[in-house]
């Protein structure tokens, strides 16, 4: 059965619809993340969830019971907030022990569960200091273990880690992922940040103006997404989006690609050209991964000659700024090949691994 | 956690307090019923008078519970008798003079006390103007206390001395000892303070100058001829005469000072009511030794006359008994002596002894006396005894006015004052 | 749809609580509110439209109030002066108020006993203090007399018995009281703002006047709002110090609309006229405040919406 | 250049913290002269008061005004100063300064963590209150303490009292709990509290500096109130303003007596000056901590 039902959910706030027909499942241990710009309705999603916001359509459910008209404190579930949230007034232990107090739960048992939960995240000796007494990644703990202590059906994060510095996120988001494997609880993580999604989840909604775009595997969002929006969130450096022309009939299709001075001519995977033909336009986007667009092995009659703008080394990779048909897209390439700027470099393409969308609707077409 | 259990103490203490004060209101129940009287007199004399009618009330069996607001010639006192209206938690007898006691008659309020009346006599005791303003549909409703003399001046004879000025006998004398304070380096009159100040002295210059017939036809009967008459134009004139010997600086300051000035000499005159005596006995003189009185010199001599009274009113917050043994004592004539004495004003019962009184109260008692057989009685404008607070109050603005804007005609503020008044008037009996 | 989930019989009621016990807690302001606030207002609009005189009645007389109101040259001495003076109150409580806390911003040493002087004045009853301003500002009394003790004696500041100025003189004495307050009001302000917004804009090259006049005193938005809403309510309900300092006078050149209801209310008998000019009074302060109450609201709501 | 830039602030620098102190000691004597006049008033005999000079130091130094006004003036009927309606003025201040900071706490509570459709307009009503003319409302206010039975009843006063107070502390604690995250009260429904339990545990902890000026302001303006206290309470159970006002107010036949009038004015504003001085810290602070931000 599943942990958390989200079926056919929409939220106005006036006369603003901010969600638009909602439908997610969510397996018993599945770490969900709901990740999109902000703005796309992933917190108003995720409040509705915990019972912060009420519901205009539609139902969510929780192990099984409708929660539209539960309050928080009905739903088993614990909630990690950008900014800790820590009662300031409450030192750390009378936090963690918050909810269990709320909840009736005797004094003994609440000192056990501090001590269970302070060991398990290392905060034994910060339990008697005040909220203002700590460190970013310390108040980030405690709330982590105000969750933890209520031992939930489900836990909600909203956007935990986006409030540390870089070094300190990487650490956490390893701690969360651990965690997670621990208690096998499933946990819905919202988050702008798609490599927190990609490292982090199971599954990936990805939330775009009220709609889940995509929902699926890191794989499958990352190799096979649905439309532009969602290729071009998720990956960094994002993936290249290139205009260009069909040529030849169904069977046979090319694309016409221009670097720096000659056209080059791209055959399309037979799969391909079936699908866009089915399709039937005639000018499409072909998305394209930086990683799939790479320099080509001599004499590649398939190349196309750039002339490189920017060379950007990042240690295990080197990007590299360029244009083709008019619009700039980045290339990857070892260091040790790396060109120097300026200099016109022959790339190819993986036309196995690129993707098709049409111009208008965005859509993916192949 | 030590803000709440302060703020429990704070409340304890609270509760404890109001308890204590319900208590003390309790102890000592009277017998024969209770009055609650609200006035204005909240201070020295006045007060203690209040203290020996409450006593004399005592004696007889009455409680009185006095409710004093002090403040703006009474106008706290008509706020809180309004509110208490509202509140229906009615007053006994309430502190009322005038017009006014016609109006809260018509309303239906007031209680009738011809009871009393006919037991003391009153229509033989009291003066009949005064008995007159008492009544309301041929019943007494309201009873006086007193009888002051506006027009007075004050006069530092040593002042007057020193400035080779002789005592005044008519205007131009007046102003011949005006002219003269003045050349002695000497403030001519201490006054023209507030409005209320400024319309008080015209209460005497107006008597001084048209007479009685012509002042109750200005300020009793509204008649709009008389009031932008030649007669109201002179008499302001001689206001305007007045002010420019009064100290400039004097505006603002109360009439208190106004007679210190006088005692101390600094000033030669103040014109005022004979509350002032008050101020002269306190500041260390005698009035009618040191400080000469006189009525305020003109072609007219009478009498402007204030009788502080009290209304009682029916369905009230009092027992009728207590109200008729307030009525009946205030006029008793110990009384009247112990709180005109006090008060300096003249006893408003006749007949009773002013054995022990000073001068100028005895020089007051002729006055009326030669007032009533001359007719030459009114009742003070400016004192709330002629009109209506609407009316009073317009013609108070209209002087007040006059006296800031020096270039205001006095033709044109005795038109204004018709005017004014009538348009008060109107709006008053809607 | 929505209740179609199980639920055990005390969750209705905690569910009930949950979602009306926030409204319900407004409850208790709203009547008071309703009652104390609009259904006065309301009862004064219907009394100003009657013969209302000594005591309150209920016989109409449409706009005859507004007529006479109209034709009172002391109604349009109290609007006017209630104008200048409310004018004059809130523009120098808020420039000596934010002039002062700038100083008092400059780390000075005994900056918590200079506050407590600023601010000691709205802790006393202008009952009295009242007398004591008008002690001060009589020439023969006061300040006057003391300028002219010193040697000055050419020195003149009649203004309390100046019937053209005298208003000016009751503004001394309120912003006497008020502009403490104010001065902490923004002193608080100031001490909520980033220091390092100002750092930056000094090493921009702003001068510190500059810091001050386009970056400082626009970001203290908000105390304005707060200073102005409480400066225009003690300024509309300014009778006590008026009464004290000058009983409206000299004549009544100081008189001003509260002191108009009273004594038109109370002390003349003529409460349909009073109610009038309540009337009128209350439109005037909503139609001055509304547009900036809506706007901070509105300003407000936005901002917190991210 | 820039050696000569920074010489010239430093020099300038110093200059203008002489001038800085200069305003702000001159400010400071503009404040303190009427509390001067005042103190030194009350230690003077009356002779000295009428003949001398209004800001002339006491001599001979006399406590007389202070006694007079404290247990011997006359304030109406008794003769007894000020000292039983100074417990009189506590009975309904403190009950009704702790009833409008508690609302005013709530209510900001409301507005802010728990908007509904309205809310908004709500706050925008109440603000109203804050600007009506009280003298024109004292004759519907009567009529309904009237009809509860409150009028004349220290209850009454208090009802008066904390309803226009309301307005006030709305407005203050509102301004400072918009600074407050919402994430704090989600994060307090999470752990189940209630609604109520929300306030108690998590709001009102922290709270203090704002309530801290809520009641220094009620604390002022209810203590300082004549108004109310006149038209409401009568005779023994005065607030002392009125008996302030009834011993300040001659009428005819009463001397003024500066010295008792100038002692019975700073006996009142005693308490106020007190919380005052004692508070103004947590005044500061609170108004710092938001009372003043949007």
């Amino acid at each position: 059965m599943a942990v958390l039902n989200i079926e056919n959910v929409s939220k106005t706030f006036g006369d603003t619809r901010v969600l638009e027909d909602i439908n997610i499942a969510m397996a018993e241990g599945e770490f969900l993340i709901l990740v999109g710009p902000s703005g796309c309705g992933k917190s108003t999603l995720l409040n509705m969830i915990a019972g912060l916001e009420t519901i205009t359509e539609g139902q969510i459910t929780l192990d099984g019971r409708s929660v539209n008209t539960a309050s928080p404190r009905e739903r088993n579930i614990a909630m990690v907030f950008q900014f800790y949230a820590l009662y300031p007034n409450m030192n750390v232990r009378r936090n963690i022990e918050f909810g269990l107090k709320m909840r009736g739960v005797a004094k003994q048992e609440r000192g056990a569960t501090v001590e269970r939960v302070a060991k398990m995240l290392q905060i034994e000796d910060l339990l008697n200091r005040k909220p203002a007494q700590l460190s970013g990644g310390q108040r980030q703990r405690v709330a982590i273990g105000r969750a933890l202590a209520r031992d939930p059906a489900l836990f909600l994060f909203d956007e935990p880690l986006s409030n540390l510095d870089a070094k300190l996120r990487v650490e956490m988001r390893t701690e969360i992922k651990q965690l997670h494997q621990r208690l096998a609880t499933a946990m819905v993580y919202v988050t702008h940040d798609q490599i927190e999604a990609m490292t982090l989840g199971d599954r990936i909604a990805v939330m775009h103006a009220g709609r889940v775009q995509q929902l699926g595997t890191p794989r499958e969002i990352y190799d096979d997404p649905a439309n532009r929006y969602v290729a071009g969130f998720i990956g960094s450096p994002a993936m290249n989006f290139i205009e260009c022309e069909l040529i030849g009939e169904a069977g046979d299709t090319a694309v016409c690609l221009t670097g720096a001075t000659d056209e080059a001519r791209l055959a399309l995977p037979s799969a391909t050209t079936e699908r866009l033909a089915a399709h039937g336009a005639r000018r499409v986007v072909m998305g394209v991964r930086p990683e799939h667009l790479v320099p080509a092995a001599h004499g590649s009659a398939e190349a196309i000659a750039c002339r490189i703008d920017v060379v950007e080394p990042t240690g295990p990779d080197t990007y590299l700024h360029t244009e083709i048909n008019a619009e700039p897209v980045t290339a990857r390439c070892l260091p040790s090949a790396a060109p120097a700027a300026g200099d016109t470099v022959a790339l190819a393409v993986d036309v196995e691994r690129a993707v098709f969308f049409d111009c208008d609707s965005e859509a993916r077409i192949a | 956690m030590t803000q709440t259990r302060w703020a429990v103490r704070g409340l304890q203490l609270g509760a404890a307090v109001a308890a204590l004060s319900i208590g003390a209101a309790a102890h000592a129940a009277p017998d024969k019923g209770t009055v609650s009287v609200l006035n204005w007199w909240t201070s020295g004399s006045e007060a203690k008078s209040m203290n020996v009618l409450q006593d004399m009330l005592a004696s007889d069996g009455y409680k009185m519970i006095n409710n004093a607001v002090s403040g703006g010639g009474g106008s706290n006192a008509r706020t809180v008798l309004k509110s208490r209206i509202q509140s229906n938690n009615i007053p006994g007898a309430a502190q009322i003079k005038g017009p006014e006691i016609q109006q809260w008659c018509k309303a239906g309020l007031a209680m009738n006390i011809d009871k009393v009346a006919a037991d003391q006599n009153w229509a033989r005791i009291l003066p009949g103007p005064v008995a007159e303003g008492m009544q309301c549909d041929g019943h007494f409703v309201a009873v006086p206390f007193n009888l002051h003399r506006i027009n007075w001046v004050w006069i530092n004879k040593s002042a007057m001395e020193k400035a080779g000025a002789a005592m005044p006998s008519d205007w131009n004398s007046f102003v011949t000892a005006l002219k003269k304070l003045k050349a002695a380096g000497i403030t001519p009159i201490a006054g023209g303070g507030d409005t209320w100040q400024v319309a008080t002295e015209f209460d005497a210059v107006a008597l001084a100058t048209g007479g009685a017939d012509f002042y109750r036809k200005a300020f009793v009967d509204l008649d709009e001829a008389v009031l932008s008459g030649p007669k109201m134009v002179k008499s302001l004139e001689r206001l305007r005469t007045l002010q420019r010997y009064e100290d400039p600086n004097g505006q603002g300051l109360s009439w208190n000072h106004d007679t210190g000035l006088v005692v101390k000499g600094e000033a030669g005159m103040q014109i005022m009511g004979d509350w002032a005596k008050g101020e002269i006995t306190n500041a260390g003189a005698t009035p009618g030794d040191e400080i000469a009185c006189m009525a305020l010199p003109g072609e007219h001599t009478g009498f402007v006359y204030n009788a502080d009274s009290f209304e009682m009113f029916k369905n009230s917050n009092s027992d009728e008994a207590a109200q008729y043994a307030f009525a009946r004592t205030a006029l008793s004539p110990a009384f009247q002596r112990k709180f005109n004495m006090a008060k300096g004003s003249i006893p408003v019962r006749q007949g009773v002894s002013l054995e022990g009184f000073d001068a100028c109260a005895q020089k007051a008692q002729t006055a009326f006396e030669a007032a009533v057989d001359n007719d030459a009685l009114v009742p003070s404008y400016s004192q709330d005894m002629a009109e209506n607070g609407a009316v009073k109050g317009a013609l108070f603005d209209v002087i007040a006015k006059f006296y800031n804007d020096k270039d205001m005609s006095a033709k044109d503020a005795a038109a204004q004052m018709a005017s004014q008044a009538q348009q008060a008037q109107m709006m008053s009996q809607l | 749809m929505a209740d179609s989930s199980p639920s055990s019989g005390a969750m209705p009621i905690r569910r009930w609580l949950d979602r009306w016990l926030p409204k319900l807690a407004l409850v208790p302001s709203g009547v008071a509110l309703l009652v104390f606030v609009y259904g006065f207002i309301g009862w004064t609009i219907w009394l100003s439209l009657t013969t209302s005189s000594l005591l309150p009645n209920n016989t109409f007389a449409g706009l005859r109030q507004y007529e006479v109101l109209f034709k009172l040259d002391i109604w349009w001495v109290s609007v006017i002066n209630l104008a200048i003076f409310g004018v004059l109150y809130v523009a120098l409580c808020l420039a000596i108020g934010l002039f002062l806390a700038i100083l008092l911003d400059q780390k000075i040493r005994a900056e918590g006993w200079l506050r407590t002087i600023y601010l000691y004045p709205l802790a006393l009853s202008l009952v009295v203090t009242g007398v004591v301003w008008k002690w001060l500002l009589n020439p023969s009394l006061g300040l006057e007399q003391f300028v002219h003790a010193l040697g000055w004696t050419g020195f003149s500041f009649d203004w309390l018995i100046n019937p053209d100025m005298a208003i000016y003189a009751v503004v001394i004495a309120a912003v006497w009281q008020a502009s403490g307050f104010v001065t902490a009001l923004f002193l608080a302000g100031l001490r909520g703002i980033d220091s390092s917004i100002i750092k930056a804009a000094q090493i921009d090259g702003a001068s510190l006047p500059r810091v001050y006049l386009s970056i400082i005193i626009p970001s203290l938005r908000p105390v304005f709002f707060s200073a102005i809403i409480l400066l225009v309510s003690l300024a509309i309900k300014s009778f006590d110090l008026v009464i004290a300092l000058t009983g409206g006078g000299p004549g009544y050149s100081t008189w001003v609309p509260a002191i108009f209801m009273y004594d038109f209310g109370f002390n003349r008998g003529q409460i349909g006229l009073g109610a009038a000019a309540a009337t009128l009074m209350m439109a005037a302060v909503a139609l001055a405040m509304l547009p900036m109450l809506i706007a901070e609201l509105k300003g407000r709501r936005d901002g917190h919406k991210n | 250049m820039a050696t000569r830039t920074e010489d010239g602030v430093a020099r300038g620098g110093s200059l203008a913290r002489v001038l800085v102190y200069g305003l702000l000691l001159l400010a400071a004597a503009y404040f303190l002269l009427p509390l001067y006049v005042m103190l030194t008033t009350s230690f003077k005999t009356l002779g000295q008061i009428s003949g001398g000079n209004l800001f002339a130091l006491p001599a001979p130094f006399s406590l007389t005004g202070w006694q007079q006004a404290w247990s011997s003036a006359c304030t109406g009927s008794d003769c007894t100063g000020l000292q039983h309606y100074f417990w009189n003025s506590v009975a309904f201040t403190v009950p009704a300064v702790l009833l409008s900071t508690a609302f005013g706490a709530l209510n900001g509570y409301v507005l802010t963590k728990w908007r509904f459709k309205g809310s908004e307009i709500i706050f925008g009503l109440l603000l109203v209150g804050t600007f009506v003319p009280f003298q024109m409302f004292l004759l519907p206010m009567a009529r309904v303490l009237g009809m509860i039975g409150l009028d004349n009843s220290v209850a009454g006063l208090t009802l008066v009292h904390s309803v226009y107070g309301v307005a006030f502390t709305t407005l203050f604690c509102r301004n400072y709990y918009v600074a407050i995250p919402d994430e704090l009260v989600k994060a307090a429904r999470i752990d189940g509290a209630s609604f109520i339990s929300t306030f108690r545990y998590v709001i009102l902890p922290i709270s203090t500096p704002i309530l801290m000026v809520c009641v220094i302001w009620q604390f002022t303006q209810i203590w300082n109130d004549f108004l109310f206290g006149v038209v409401f309470t009568s005779g023994d159970a005065h607030p002392i303003t009125v008996a302030l006002n009834n011993l300040v107010n001659t009428s005819s036949t009463g001397i003024k007596r500066y010295n008792v009038d100038m002692a019975g004015a700073i006996i009142t504003a005693l308490p106020t000056l007190v919380v005052y001085i004692v508070a103004g810290r947590y005044f500061m602070r609170g108004l710092t901590a938001g009372a003043v931000k949007g």
